[in-house]
């Protein structure tokens, strides 16, 4: 009961005082943020300030100075497997194999976590406007229908937290507005999100914040 | 998740690697005609005479299948690493070891197998008789197996360094040194006629010791090298 | 002559020649072969040394003299294709491949088969032996560097490289009975100036290889054209699809 | 461009690529150790007694050497296609031959260059006499030198496409068998004190051969990969 | 004289007609455009209609179906050489080597096409605001980073033609407007620029036109 009580009290990802170097530079100095269900957090700052390490520490892909990184009450390297299997991450690259189909790409990434359906990824690519692009090597697709590809990984993976490193380059705006209202309904499901961004996204709605980076 | 959870996943690497692998047909056949092809070496750079071939025909099977195995190695990791698929498995909360097994079983499956399927041909070629083809084709197994394992962690840490494909030569190539030797060993043995047991088990205990230690240390290498 | 050539590089063209001429080609070959395996296999003389065991030359010489010449016609093919940029001269080459690879394995083994009785093992690593296995890696490779790009134009110009450059193993093979003294066959037939073989043991081999190049000629007929329905249906699509629009 | 900038051109490109394998001293001396390593092999596969290794010695120095180049090739232009760089070459408005020869030359810098001088190394390990040294050393120079031409064709062949790495050991290893042939049988009529001359001039002929008309079908060959 | 007349006369790069073929799919149906000195052109579309393949197209990496492309009055593949020596490219991806440093990266590829001082490299540093990478190995580079070099690229060519294929991706908001700085630059001294973008840059300015794909 306690338990419980002090769960639904404390924040779903709560990041304290975390301390980075990359070489010479001391890149996060101190970062803190938390992220509630529902909530949608965009780091912005210029070119280099430490976005994308930030969201790769957040990870679990670079390891802090300092800091502490707690998911649900526990520290991030307590619970890495569970933390892990809640996480779907979006790097600047798409994670696509040349060689496979969009949809063999899309069917392998996703069955590795939960078993998953031809009809359910066919949907998924038909929601991103991409079902003609399903059968194709990937290497033969445009930039943006790679990233929609990328983007059909993180719906289908059905993990709780987002970490979407500027999920929407290379997209055309259609795309975008799509994304957009992927991510609103993942928030409106409980879910979290956490993005770096140039250009801010689902701006004005409730739950949207932003911390800059300096 | 349960042991069937796990079995399936092993399941669903392994066929993605091989649909990989298979996805034109000259792909499949290529380990092949490259073990054919080094063991074609030897008779043209050192003697055609059969007599005199059959004598080092060990030494060149077992020397040709070390490096069939090592120079299929440089692209066991690299294109997953490189692409961000591997970034992806580390993140995926299923056990890297066993995902990485997975992924050098298939390079067994597609480098090892082949070259002990086809091992009596080459051999036959090169003038051994052919009493040996069950012992040849046992060490090739045995043998092929642990060379698997040991290249992979040797790929796995050194997949994030550039050039590292002649560094994977030098870390892997000396510890794979006592399979070669027992491995030729077993294979002279049997073509003097001699009792080939010894060998062989101690080739068994190998792949044993390396593929129950392996599978951790290339997952933790490859925390290593995914880290960046 | 250059107009002829220049017809003849047109596809719709070289489609409607390929399809009349084919089944002469394949009807004649037939008879020729069958002609000479019954001149080989009864009429001709047992050889005083090698018994009926040298029967089989009737199938090795002309096999192997064709794994020679299929690559060169290849090579040729390719490089027109390269230097006047001609599709067609594209297709011939890739048509080429698998014929030529399986004149080969035919002299590799009639070749095994006949060391059996002759040398006493199936398997020598005699130069001239040794080098026509590597004209079988070459077809190998040129088949598989193909079959690996999934675009015909690209996978056209980067086998037809290959092709040039591995016409350097044909002389090899050719002259290595001549370069290193070797356990096989010094040449006989295709000797300049006086054969060194009796007629009557001879014409049966001419007759094959004449029979067998008339049969490479009727596959290549079969292949170019499929080559052709398989490359050109773009083009039937782009002018429908011109018409339309 | 005149001839003093396309000089100019060519040391631009060897300067960047030894730069670039200089960057960490370890790199230099890797292909030595992986020639050695592979030398070390044979004897430990076949047998220790010198009197036989010097009989097939020639022959494994050669091997060794085929196989240390053709290991080396599969980095030769892979990096530069896939991060662009090529794509900016191709651009350039430069002779393509030229840019491609000069990187060429930087791999024969690399990786012919340290086994030539350390053949002598090697071969006595073998059980060579001091005798053999030049003619070793003349053949593996000038042999080297073809191997690195001819894999460059096969590498720009096969750099656009998966799993380029056996299949340009298919590609490459058949043509590289007359350099194999003739190097290892000047070694071998050496050591029996014959007169190497024959197949020294082979040897000429064909790095000739090779080099003048290598970088024309490497350029063309590159054309076609970066196409796309 | 006539000859010159003429010259002035025709326009500077002219792609008429082009059709291209992607496997089944008929990409670029007869595709034309003229481009002037002082112009640029932005391609626009979505996702996939070809726009990236109509640039390599144009810079000659791809080979068309059918159409022509004349530079300066002459077809493409009779003046290969002189046209690359006139054209800077820019792709969707970097052309960056990892291990050299961002200066040493830019010091090669501009010395493949005229010899280049450090000055003359540092400033351009300056200028793109990456005076403090310059002496970094590229891959310790942020992705905004790594873009803002490549430009440093093009604008050290001193080409002018520039083909440019999404270059404002990964770029922050300061760096889209230095970059649309230096594309007024270019075209104020009579160069040329062809893009491919989903975000359309200098709008409104006389000279600035937009081609739709289809
Ligand atoms: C696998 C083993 C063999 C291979 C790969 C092989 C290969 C060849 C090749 C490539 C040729 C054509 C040479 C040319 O175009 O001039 C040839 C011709 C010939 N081979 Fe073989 N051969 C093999 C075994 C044998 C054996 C065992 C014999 C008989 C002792 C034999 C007898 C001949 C003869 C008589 C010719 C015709 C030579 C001439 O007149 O030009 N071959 N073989
Ligand atoms: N070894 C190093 N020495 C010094 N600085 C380093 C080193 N490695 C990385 N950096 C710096 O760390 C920063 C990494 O930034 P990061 O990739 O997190 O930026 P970002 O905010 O995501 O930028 P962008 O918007 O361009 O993606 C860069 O400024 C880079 O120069
Ligand atoms: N082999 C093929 N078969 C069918 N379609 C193909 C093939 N290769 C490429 N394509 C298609 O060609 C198009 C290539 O488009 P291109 O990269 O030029 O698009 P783009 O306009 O640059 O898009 P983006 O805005 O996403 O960068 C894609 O729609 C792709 O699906
Ligand atoms: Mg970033
Ligand atoms: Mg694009």
């Amino acid at each position: 009961m306690h338990a419980q009580a002090e769960q639904a009290a404390e924040p779903q990802l709560d990041v304290r005082a975390v301390h980075l170097w990359r070489g010479e530079r001391h890149l996060l100095r101190g970062t803190s943020f938390v992220l509630e269900r529902g909530e949608l957090l965009q780091v912005v700052g210029p070119n280099g300030v430490g976005k994308t390490s930030l969201l790769r520490c957040v990870a679990g892909l670079l390891p802090t100075e300092s800091g502490e990184i707690v998911w649900r009450g526990r520290e991030l390297h307590d619970c890495r497997d569970e933390y892990h299997q809640d996480l779907a991450y979006l790097a600047h690259v798409n994670a696509l194999k040349p060689e496979l189909t969009a949809l063999e790409n899309l069917q392998y990434s996703v069955a590795l976590r939960r078993p998953v359906m031809q009809q359910e990824l066919r949907a998924t690519f038909a929601r991103l406007r991409i079902e003609q692009c399903a059968d194709l090597p990937a290497r033969a697709l445009s930039a943006g229908q790679k990233r929609r590809v990328a983007i059909g990984r993180i719906l289908l993976t059905r993990a709780s937290l987002w970490i979407l490193d500027e999920p929407i380059t290379n997209l055309d705006s259609a795309g975008i507005a799509l994304f957009e209202e992927c991510m609103a309904e993942h928030m409106r499901t409980g879910g979290l999100i956490l993005t770096a961004a140039h250009q801010l996204l689902l701006q004005g709605r409730s739950g949207v914040r932003t911390l800059e980076l300096h | 998740m349960q042991s069937s959870g796990l079995g399936a996943l092993v399941r669903l690497v392994i066929v993605r690697d091989l649909r990989l692998a298979v996805r034109h047909w000259d792909q499949v056949i290529q380990p092949l005609i490259f073990f054919a092809i080094i063991t074609t070496l030897f008779p043209l750079a050192i003697s055609p005479a059969l007599d005199e071939l059959r004598r080092i025909a060990p030494g060149i099977v077992w020397v040709a299948a070390m490096l069939a195995s090592l120079l299929a190695l440089e692209s066991l990791f690299r294109p997953d690493v490189e692409d961000g698929t591997m970034e992806q498995w580390v993140l995926s909360g299923q056990p890297l070891s066993l995902l990485l097994l997975a992924k050098v079983v298939t390079h067994w499956l597609l480098t090892g197998l082949p070259l002990v399927l086809m091992s009596p041909l080459v051999g036959t070629a090169l003038g051994m008789p052919q009493s040996v083809w069950p012992t040849l084709m046992a060490t090739l197994a045995l043998g092929t197996g642990s060379l698997s394992m040991l290249g992979g962690v040797g790929a796995a840490l050194t997949v994030a360094v550039r050039r590292g494909s002649v560094l994977l030569a030098l870390l892997v190539l000396p510890l794979e040194m006592p399979v070669l030797i027992f491995g030729a060993r077993a294979v002279d043995l049997a073509m003097q006629g001699e009792p080939v047991a010894g060998p062989l088990n101690l080739l068994a205990a190998l792949l044993l010791f390396f593929a129950s230690l392996g599978p951790f240390a290339m997952a933790a290498a490859m925390r290593v090298s995914v880290e960046s | 002559m250059w107009l002829w050539f220049h017809k003849l590089s047109s596809p719709p063209y070289a489609y409607r020649m390929a399809t009349l001429l084919r089944p002469w080609f394949f009807w004649t070959a037939l008879a020729l072969i069958v002609f000479a395996a019954y001149g080989g296999l009864v009429l001709a003389p047992p050889d005083y040394q090698q018994k009926d065991a040298f029967r089989i030359i009737y199938v090795h010489a002309p096999a192997a003299i064709m794994s020679l010449q299929v690559y060169v016609v290849m090579a040729i093919a390719a490089a027109v294709g390269v230097i006047w940029r001609i599709k067609l001269a594209h297709a011939v080459a890739a048509a080429c491949a698998p014929v030529g690879a399986a004149f080969t394995v035919v002299a590799l083994a009639t070749g095994s088969i006949y060391g059996k009785p002759m040398w006493g093992t199936w398997w020598e690593w005699d130069p001239r032996i040794t080098s026509e296995l590597i004209q079988l890696f070459l077809y190998l490779g040129y088949m598989a560097l193909r079959a690996s790009f999934d675009d015909t134009q690209r996978a056209d110009r980067a086998s037809a490289i290959l092709a040039i450059v591995g016409v350097v193993n044909v002389p090899i093979v050719k002259y290595s009975v001549v370069w290193w003294n070797s356990l096989h066959q010094a040449p006989t037939i295709s000797k300049i100036g006086k054969p060194s073989i009796e007629l009557s043991m001879a014409w049966p081999l001419y007759t094959m290889l004449l029979g067998f190049m008339l049969y490479f000629a009727a596959v290549l007929c079969d292949r170019v054209r499929s080559e052709i329905l398989r490359r050109e249906r773009n083009a039937n699509w782009l002018v429908e699809t011109v018409k339309t629009s």
